[in-house]
């Protein structure tokens, strides 16, 4: 692939959030590309750092107190985390936009929605409020509203789950972003709708050309919607391949374990689910060397004295962390 | 954001609006008070015609009367503002407590003593245009009797009565030598108002209007803000013009057109009034502002010796009900100790007298021997006679006006120290007027009493009222004294009971004399002080 | 399934409105009726609000059933009054969704454990008593040294342990589960099915399991209830279900299901229109008629009833499209119903 | 909306009966008889009695309750002991000053609070934070007389900026009222002050936590409008029944801030009515305040629902 | 029915499972402690507290002279080595009476604040639970919160006379609405949470849910009113004093002490400015800690 097809490369991210408890180390050398018109999906479990990941692209966290970047974020080329705040400011919303897990505590419920989809036209583009109106109503008949005339005056509470999902993704594209950044977009939604708005998250792909990330730690999802997909295990990328490749080979104990432990709807029924023992440790706490050998039944003692790097293994840009799939061993 | 950007700045045009609103008022305010003048006398500012006065005089009083009805309440505010100012009597007092005539040309005897006749001046109008008249003067005088029990006692069924337009009279039961002198001085004086006015009472029995003769007619009483006064310019003067005010009577010039009487709860507020120059006078002053005052140099202080201090004793039930333990705490108490307490350390005289000077002539020192004992031993000699057990507490009632209390706190540490237990109970006024009327709740009960300008008048050596002074010895002597033919005789009864009171009966124990002060602005001239501060000819420099 | 299975509860229109502001009601459940057989997993699907938990609250009499009957081996407690419940309790219990809020904070887990056994007059003795909660602990995977430590020095997945714990500890026959696995993470859900599995095993268990999400559902029940509004649309076996699924809501539910196979990603798909109604307000006819690709003007009018049918015996579905199946024409079902209508009055 | 309003009014109803109840009930048990005070020291018992019956104060307990109350439904408040002004009137001049001075006092406690407490909220953890938490604290710790002692002593006594008491009303002068009303409605204000501020900064640090406000950051939108505006109006709610308390609470604590002074209000009004035991006010006006205490607890929630459009009245 | 074995406990079972207990209950004080002791602003609160504290019991005899020990000649003088505070308007130590205020203070504050807190939980508790006591006690504290606190606290002083034990009264009365408002609320959410669902479910009665599972959980929120209520009450009782209506002499009580000395102000500002520090401290201090008690008592939060 040529370099210049890469719309996002994250080289190397770390984040350390300063708690009252010490640093913590929520991303730990996390490194991917997001190609245009691709939709990367990053999964994992709770508390893997891929939330936090999508937020350090977009710097949302408070740099002076709280959290700090390493590593490189190179958005078309720039990076990010050398310009200053102001000119990130110019970025958000309108060149990289972000959609939130509750599309109610993500919206404002003081404001109409009408106004939370103008703001962003106005910030960037000065847009007058006719015009901006207009353009809500547009990008509102693209989401899938119906009769958005209407529903531009109401607020957020007045709206069904689905139909503020729809909105916040209006939101989000008002600007028409290069990169759409799909924090869990679907998980507080029950499964018609999850339904429907994947749908959509898909046909915008298509239909407007931009590269979407999207985290989930739902792996049918990402198996429906996905080109590509990084597995996160407690801050580290421990695999990163190909939507088929992840699942008809996947390579790391930790992603086969995930694969295995969860009820397919079109399987037979197994006697009992694949379990991945123990939970997964504490960011306060996080074991040397590989960090899942604790809850790995492959693992040697070599596992826990080492970390294994992210390394290419097999074709099509599949990367493990796991010495022992690398080798080819079991 | 429009609408956030409209709200920030009218907030700050509100606040600029604040800023630049004080700092103009505050450049009226600050003239006020200057320091270049130094004189206060009279003389020499009636020498300086230049001198230019206000038109407006500020007093600021620390209580609100219960009523300005003066045949109906006995408050020293409603008094101080209504007496002389608002209203008028027949006669009143002079300086040296002598009754003259005030609204009366003049008045005349019986041989008998019995009938009194009063001339009254002509040509005296009232607030509302109305000419006083013999009718008015009968109305008024026999509202007053009926409203002051002191009088309804004095006089019986005995009621004044029109002779002609300009004159009535008044014919007693038994002879009263001091029967004018009561007039004149009733702690509930005897107010001159149209006849009109006395028939027109309200629910409770008030009147509804304010009307009288006096200097200053009544205007407006805001509740719980102030009582304002305005010049009447038709009022008749009497006396000499050239001549100061003579105790109540003389010349009434009412050089100010306005007076304000601020009600201002605060003590240390009026005293901080006084000191910028928004209040002129600060009545009722108390013991710690009195220092205050004095030590700022631009306020005078003024003071007069205004009632006496005494511990009443419930003589009806519980242990004072014993002779001996009332003579044990005479023995006992450290008048000069209570007295500080109570006023301060400027503010009160030494004195057994249960008269002062205000009433010269009735000053009688009979009791000095047994006054300010501060004897311990003595006073536990007179309990055990008493065959007191030093178990049953002593209880001390007292108000938290005034600074009863505090002597109250002297009286309970002398007592505890001697071993006698004590209970202290501590209410504010009403109720304190309620509890001392219940023989059962009290031993003994501080307060003091007003100047008055005959003995009979002291309200503890009544029968019937609080502490029950029911003795047969003391009831005669006193009555001795208002059926006495000549002033000697009254005299002698008079220290005969006092005597008695101190020697044997011990209804009360005397404790001193308390002063009364008010403070004043350097600038103002020409107020009154005589058993109360007047302003018919105040008036105060720019 | 075998027909002779014993039923150890059975519902039969049970009806639960709450009342809401301005004299409205919500129904929450209306009219469903089920049987439980003993040692089956019964699993409950539907989506957000369609009356779901609060079915299995009801059942547990929770909450007093507005309507219908409950039948736990045969005894009525639709209306048993609260001190007549004891043995229903012992009998059912029910595990919650939220493992962080259904345990109390403040109170140690061995403690509560012992509290139940305290309520019910279980064990003589402090230390029988501890003997026991101990054991329950062991049982769900929990070691005895956490005994005194509170709930919330947990993980989701052991405080889900610990409900467990607590609503084993009474030995119940019947659990109902209310979401038991959808708070938490993939790798500690399968934990968790696969402990209800295990205890299902060992202690003859009935469970109604109630849960929104389809797979976890297919895979661990026998037989499986679809609801919709407050209605229960369609009920079969597993297998017929998936294989057979007869209701249009059924069918749209089924296919809106993702699937974690990357090469099975050109299945067709029925996406729903709209959103769900409001159960203060439901649509009159067939609940599910607003979002139904198949409306017709019979929908609007008839309540469809609830017919066994399908391919398989044991299959009930409450749809206008099968009532000519089952009685011939349409008219004659017409007609039944009207019949049914007269009986009612 | 209406509907609401009309079930709120008809709820204060059984509150108000409540109010009626209770202060009757301590009315009734102050001891300390009006007729004695009134006619001073020198009544005798039978004048005493004669003006005790004549106020009707001889009646037993619940004749007398309901006689107030059937006066109060007829709109009869009663009359003062002292001059006779009628209840109505005494509250309708005095209600003046107090809701002035409260309402001053509120807005100096705004001005003051609302930008200090988002700047410490904003500025979390840095000394300008402790140093608005601490002053804040201060202000709830000082007794209000003693802070009005203070202004007294420096602002009338020392610069003679302000006059030391008393109460201008606004027809006099704009500047002149608010220039006699500055240091009470400071001294009432402070502690307000103090209170709106904790909970502004307590309420903004929530607010900016949530993820509306990491969308809005997401949208490119500046940090200042993203306190001004997103976060703002969200911090309201919490902020605006603080404000209601508050205006509630400096109704109430005007009585000390009127004694020291000497402002001519409901809380002197009462206090002065307690000392001439003038039944009729006490109750009446209490009865009063209580109603306006009310009113403003309904306007706060009525404005919660201008404000916040998930609360909805009609609910 | 099932296959439960029973299992009995042994001696060393028990005794290695208080040992456990013990050192878990170390470690989870140990834990709060730790959390408690970091938190600058609580431990200064506490601190200042407890000096108060410590001064109300034992500071009576450290002081060599009766706090109502009058000395009127003697009155008024500035602080000095015999007096550290100077002397009050009688003559008395103002230093002692601080000390002695303190106890007095202290004693009114915490009783005010712990029989408000009582009253407040049973109310909240039971109006969360039954709808008729819901009905009646709610109307009875919006009534007596719509009286104005200060002038409900006087017109009850003077129906009740000045007295310690009636200043405690009128300010539990002023305080226990507020309380009890606070008391429900807290418990409407947790008695929503699901635990408590799940002990209906195990069929456990009304009143072990009230009183053991309901009201620890609404304690923390009641108990940061405490000392918030404790704080208050200290200055509304001052203001009391101020309006003649509070802790009545010889009692020093701060209020009592800072009212009698305004009236000095201008001529004998110790009789002011060091009661009042303390005063000030004293609130600020248990202000502090109050904000600090809220953030220890929250059990999410370790």
């Amino acid at each position: 692939m040529e370099k210049n097809n890469d719309l996002l490369i994250v080289e190397n991210l770390t984040t350390t959030f300063n708690t009252e408890r010490g640093k913590l180390k929520a991303v730990d050398g996390v490194s991917f590309n997001v190609k245009n018109g691709e939709i990367l999906g990053i999964v994992g479990e709770s508390g893997c750092g891929k939330s936090v990941t999508s937020q350090s692209i977009m710097r949302l966290y408070d740099e002076k107190k709280f959290a700090e970047f390493k590593g490189k974020i190179l958005f078309k080329g720039e990076s990010l985390f050398d310009i200053p705040l102001p000119k990130m400011r110019n970025y958000r919303g309108e060149k990289i936009s972000m959609i939130f897990q509750d599309a109610l505590s993500a919206l404002n419920p003081v404001f109409t929605i009408g106004e939370q989809i103008r703001e962003p036209l106005w910030i960037h583009h000065r847009m007058k409020k006719d015009a901006a109106k207009e353009r809500a109503i547009e990008l509102l008949t693209l989401v899938g509203i119906p009769d958005p005339s209407k529903r531009i005056d109401q607020y957020p509470h007045e709206l069904s789950g689905g139909m503020r999902q729809r909105v916040m993704i209006a939101i989000a594209l008002a600007c028409s972003p290069e990169l759409l950044i799909a924090d869990e977009p679907t998980t507080a939604l029950d499964v018609t709708i999850q339904a429907q708005i994947m749908d959509l998250i898909v046909e915008l792909n298509k239909k407007l050309n931009m590269g979407v990330i999207l985290i989930t730690h739902d792996l049918a999802v990402v198996a429906e919607t996905c080109n590509r997909v990084v597995v996160m295990y407690l801050g580290q990328i421990v695999e990163e391949a190909t939507v088929t490749e992840i699942f008809d080979n996947p390579m790391h104990p930790y992603t086969k374990g995930l694969l295995q432990s969860i009820p397919r709807i079109s399987d037979e029924k197994q006697e009992r689910l694949f379990m991945i023992p123990g939970t997964v440790p504490l960011l306060s706490n996080v074991p040397h060397g590989c960090r899942f050998a604790e809850r790995c039944k492959y693992a040697e003692e070599a596992c826990r004295q080492n970390n294994q790097d992210l390394e290419s293994c097999g074709g099509a840009g599949h990367k493990v962390r796991c010495w022992k799939a690398i080798k080819g061993i079991n | 954001m429009k609408h956030l950007l409209k709200a920030l700045s009218l907030t700050f045009l509100v606040s600029a609006f604040l800023l630049t609103g004080c700092s103009k008022a505050d450049d009226t305010s600050a003239t006020a008070p200057s320091t270049t003048s130094t004189s206060t006398s009279t003389t020499q500012a009636a020498a300086t015609p230049k001198v230019e006065y206000k038109d407006e005089l500020h007093v600021a009083v620390s209580q609100e009367a219960p009523s300005l009805d003066l045949h109906k309440n006995s408050s020293a505010i409603a008094r101080e503002i209504g007496r002389g100012t608002i209203w008028e009597q027949l006669i009143t007092l002079d300086a040296n407590s002598e009754v003259v005539p005030e609204l009366a040309e003049s008045y005349d005897v019986s041989d008998d003593g019995l009938t009194y006749t009063f001339h009254l001046r002509k040509g005296i109008k009232f607030h509302n245009g109305q000419e006083m008249l013999a009718d008015d003067v009968v109305a008024s005088m026999n509202r007053w009797i009926v409203g002051f029990s002191t009088a309804k006692k004095q006089v019986g069924t005995a009621r004044f009565v029109k002779v002609d337009d300009y004159t009535v009279s008044i014919t007693l039961e038994t002879p009263s030598l001091l029967f004018p002198s009561l007039i004149a001085g009733a702690t509930q004086p005897a107010a001159i108002m149209p006849a009109s006015v006395c028939a027109d009472e309200d629910s409770k029995g008030f009147v509804k209007e304010y009307i009288g003769t006096g200097p200053y007619k009544f205007v407006e009483w805001k509740l719980n803000d102030y009582i304002k006064l305005e010049r009447n310019d038709d009022y008749t003067p009497y006396g000499d013009p050239n001549k100061p005010l003579d105790g109540w009577s003389g010349y009434k010039h009412a050089y100010t057109k306005t007076i304000y009487l601020h009600y201002v709860l605060e003590s240390t507020t009026r005293v901080a009034g006084l000191q910028t120059g928004q209040y002129d006078i600060e009545f009722q002053v108390d013991d710690q502002a009195y220092a205050t005052i004095a030590n700022i140099p631009n306020l005078k202080l003024l003071k007069y010796k205004s009632a006496e201090v005494a511990l009443v004793f419930n003589k009806k039930e519980g242990l004072a009900a014993d002779v001996n333990v009332r003579k044990a705490i005479r023995s006992l108490v450290n008048a000069e100790d209570m007295m500080v307490a109570h006023s301060g350390t400027e503010m009160y005289a030494l004195s057994s007298s249960y008269m002062n000077e205000g009433q010269a002539f009735w000053v009688s020192n009979v009791g000095d021997k047994y006054y300010n004992l501060n004897d311990p031993k003595l006073a536990k000699e007179y309990f055990d006679k008493a065959g007191y057990d030093y178990k049953t507490p002593f209880r001390i009632l007292a108000a938290t006006i005034n600074n009863f209390d505090r002597i109250a706190l002297v009286l309970q540490q002398e007592l505890e120290s001697m071993g006698v237990p004590t209970t202290l109970t501590l209410v504010d006024w009403p109720t304190l007027t309620q509890f001392r009327s219940d023989p059962t709740k009290y031993d003994v009960f501080i307060t003091s009493f007003g100047n008055v300008p005959i003995p009979t008048l002291k309200l503890y050596l009544g029968a019937t009222w609080p502490g029950w002074s029911a003795d047969q010895t003391l009831q005669d002597d006193m009555l001795a004294i208002g059926t006495s033919k000549t002033m000697e005789e009254a005299k002698a009864a008079w220290d005969k009971a006092q005597l008695y009171c101190w020697e044997d009966y011990v209804p009360v124990v005397a404790l001193g004399t308390q002063y009364t002060g008010y403070g004043l602005s350097d600038k103002v001239e020409g107020a009154q002080l005589f058993n109360g501060l007047f302003y018919w000819n105040t008036r105060v420099k720019k | 399934m075998k027909k002779e299975r014993e039923v150890i509860v059975e519902t039969t229109n049970v009806k639960k409105y709450f009342p809401v502001a301005h004299n409205q009601i919500v129904k929450a459940v209306d009219g469903v009726s089920l049987k439980l057989y003993k040692g089956e997993t019964y699993g409950l699907v539907g989506e957000t609000g369609c009356g779901k938990s609060t079915f299995g609250r009801t059942l547990i009499r929770l909450q007093n059933p507005t309507e219908g009957t409950i039948k736990v081996k045969g005894k009525d407690i639709s209306n048993a009054p609260e001190k007549e419940l004891g043995d229903l309790r012992k009998q059912m219990q029910m595990v919650f969704q939220d493992p962080f809020t259904s345990l109390n904070p403040r109170i140690r887990i061995g403690d509560m454990l012992m509290e139940v056994l305290k309520i019910h007059g279980i064990g003589n003795s402090k230390s029988e008593k501890m003997a026991m909660a101990m054991e329950i602990m062991e049982k769900v995977g929990l070691r005895t040294e956490h005994f005194y430590r509170y709930p919330h020095e947990f993980s989701g997945g052991q405080r889900q342990r610990i409900g467990l714990a607590r609503a084993l500890i009474l030995n119940p026959e019947i659990i109902v589960c209310d979401e038991p696995v959808s708070a938490l993470d993939v790798s500690i859900q399968s934990q968790i099915i696969n402990l209800f599995l295990d205890l299902q095993d060992s202690d003859d268990l009935t469970y109604l399991f109630i849960a929104h999400d389809i797979s976890v559902v297919k895979y661990i029940s026998n037989r499986i209830g679809v609801m919709y509004l407050g209605h229960l649309v369609e009920e079969a076996t597993t297998e017929d279900l998936f294989s057979h699924p007869l209701h249009p809501y059924t069918q749209a539910l089924l296919s809106a299901v993702p699937e974690a196979n990357p090469h099975k990603s050109d299945k067709q798909r029925i996406i729903l229109k709209g959103d769900l109604p409001s159960p203060i307000d439901p649509p009159s006819g067939c609940v599910f008629r607003t979002r139904c690709p198949y409306a017709t003007t019979l929908c609007e009018d008839l309540k469809p009833q609830t017919l066994d049918i399908g391919p398989e015996e044991g299959h009930r579905v409450a749809c206008h499209m099968y009532a000519e199946k089952h009685y011939g024409t349409t008219g004659a079902m017409i007609e039944a119903k009207g019949k049914e209508l007269a009986v009612a009055k | 909306m209406l509907k609401y309003l009309f079930k709120r009014i008809l709820a204060t109803i059984p509150v108000l009966f409540i109010v009626s109840i209770v202060i009757f009930s301590i009315v009734y048990i102050i001891p300390g008889d009006p007729a004695a005070v009134i006619l001073g020291e020198n009544a005798s018992q039978e004048d005493i009695q004669a003006l005790r019956t004549r106020m009707g104060l001889d009646e037993p307990p619940i004749p007398r309750y309901f006689n107030w109350l059937d006066n109060i439904l007829h709109g009869d408040l009663g009359a003062s002991t002292a001059n006779g002004t009628p209840v109505a009137t005494m509250i309708a001049n005095q209600i003046k000053p107090t809701l002035n001075l409260a309402t001053f006092a509120m807005l100096l406690a705004l001005i003051i609070a609302l930008p200090l407490g988002m700047w410490a909220a904003y500025k979390k953890g840095t000394w300008i934070d402790q140093a608005v938490t601490v002053i804040s604290l201060l202000g709830i710790s000082l007794p209000s007389f003693l802070l009005g002692l203070f202004l007294i002593m420096i602002g009338a006594v020392k610069l003679r900026w302000f006059p030391v008491s008393g109460y201008v009303p606004f027809s006099e002068g704009i500047g002149a009222h608010f220039n006699a009303l500055f240091m009470p409605a400071f001294a009432l204000g402070f502690i307000h002050a103090a209170l709106i501020m904790r909970i502004t900064r307590a309420t903004l640090l929530e607010v900016l936590n949530t993820d509306y406000i990491r969308m809005a950051k997401s949208k490119g939108v500046h940090n200042f409008v993203l306190v001004a505006k997103h976060a703002f109006k969200n911090t309201l709610v919490p902020v605006i029944t603080i404000i209601g308390q508050s205006f509630i609470i400096a109704l109430s604590g005007s009585t000390v801030i009127e004694a020291v002074f000497g402002i001519p209000g409901v809380g002197s009004l009462i206090v002065n009515s307690v000392s001439r035991r003038d039944y009729q006010v006490i109750q009446s006006v209490v009865l009063l305040t209580a109603l306006l205490n009310i009113t403003v607890n309904l306007i706060v929630d009525l404005l919660y629902g201008v404000i916040d459009p998930r609360i909805r009245l009609d609910r | 029915m099932n296959n439960m074995k029973q299992r009995t406990l042994t001696e060393a079972d028990l005794r290695r499972m208080v040992e456990i207990r013990n050192r878990l209950t170390k470690e989870q004080r140990s834990l709060q402690l730790h959390k408690f002791l970091r938190n600058r602003q609580a431990m200064v609160g506490l601190v200042i507290f407890l000096i108060v504290l410590f001064a109300a019991i034992f500071g009576p005899s450290l002081c060599k002279e009766s706090p109502v020990a009058l000395n009127v000649l003697n009155r008024l003088k500035p602080p000095s080595k015999e007096h550290w505070f100077g002397t009050d308007t009688l003559g008395r130590d103002v230093y002692t009476r601080v000390i002695y205020g303190a106890r007095i203070s202290m004693i009114v504050g915490v009783s005010v604040g712990a029989i408000s807190g009582i009253l407040g939980l049973i109310i909240g508790i039971y109006s969360s639970y039954n709808k008729y006591a819901d009905e009646i006690l709610m109307r009875i504290c919006d009534g007596l919160k719509a009286i104005p606190s200060i002038l409900l606290a006087i017109t009850l002083m003077t129906a009740l006379g000045a007295d310690i034990k009636n200043v405690i009264i009128s300010l539990t009365v002023v305080n226990t609405p507020t309380m009890g408002r606070l008391a429900r609320s807290a418990a409407l959410v947790v008695k929503e949470q699901t635990y408590i669902e799940a002990m209906r479910g195990i069929g456990a009665k009304s009143r072990r849910i009230l009183w053991r599972h309901i009201a620890p959980n609404i304690m923390s929120p009641l108990l940061v009113q405490m000392t918030f209520v404790f704080a208050t009450s200290i200055i509304t009782e001052a203001a009391l004093s101020f309006l003649g209506a509070g802790v009545p002499a010889p009692q020093p009580s701060w209020g009592s002490i800072l009212s009698e000395g305004r009236t000095v102000i201008f001529t004998s500002q110790w009789m002011i400015i060091f009661p009042g520090a303390i005063t000030a401290m004293t609130v600020l201090g248990l202000n502090l800690f109050g904000d600090g008690l809220r953030d220890l008592l929250d059990p999410l939060s370790s």
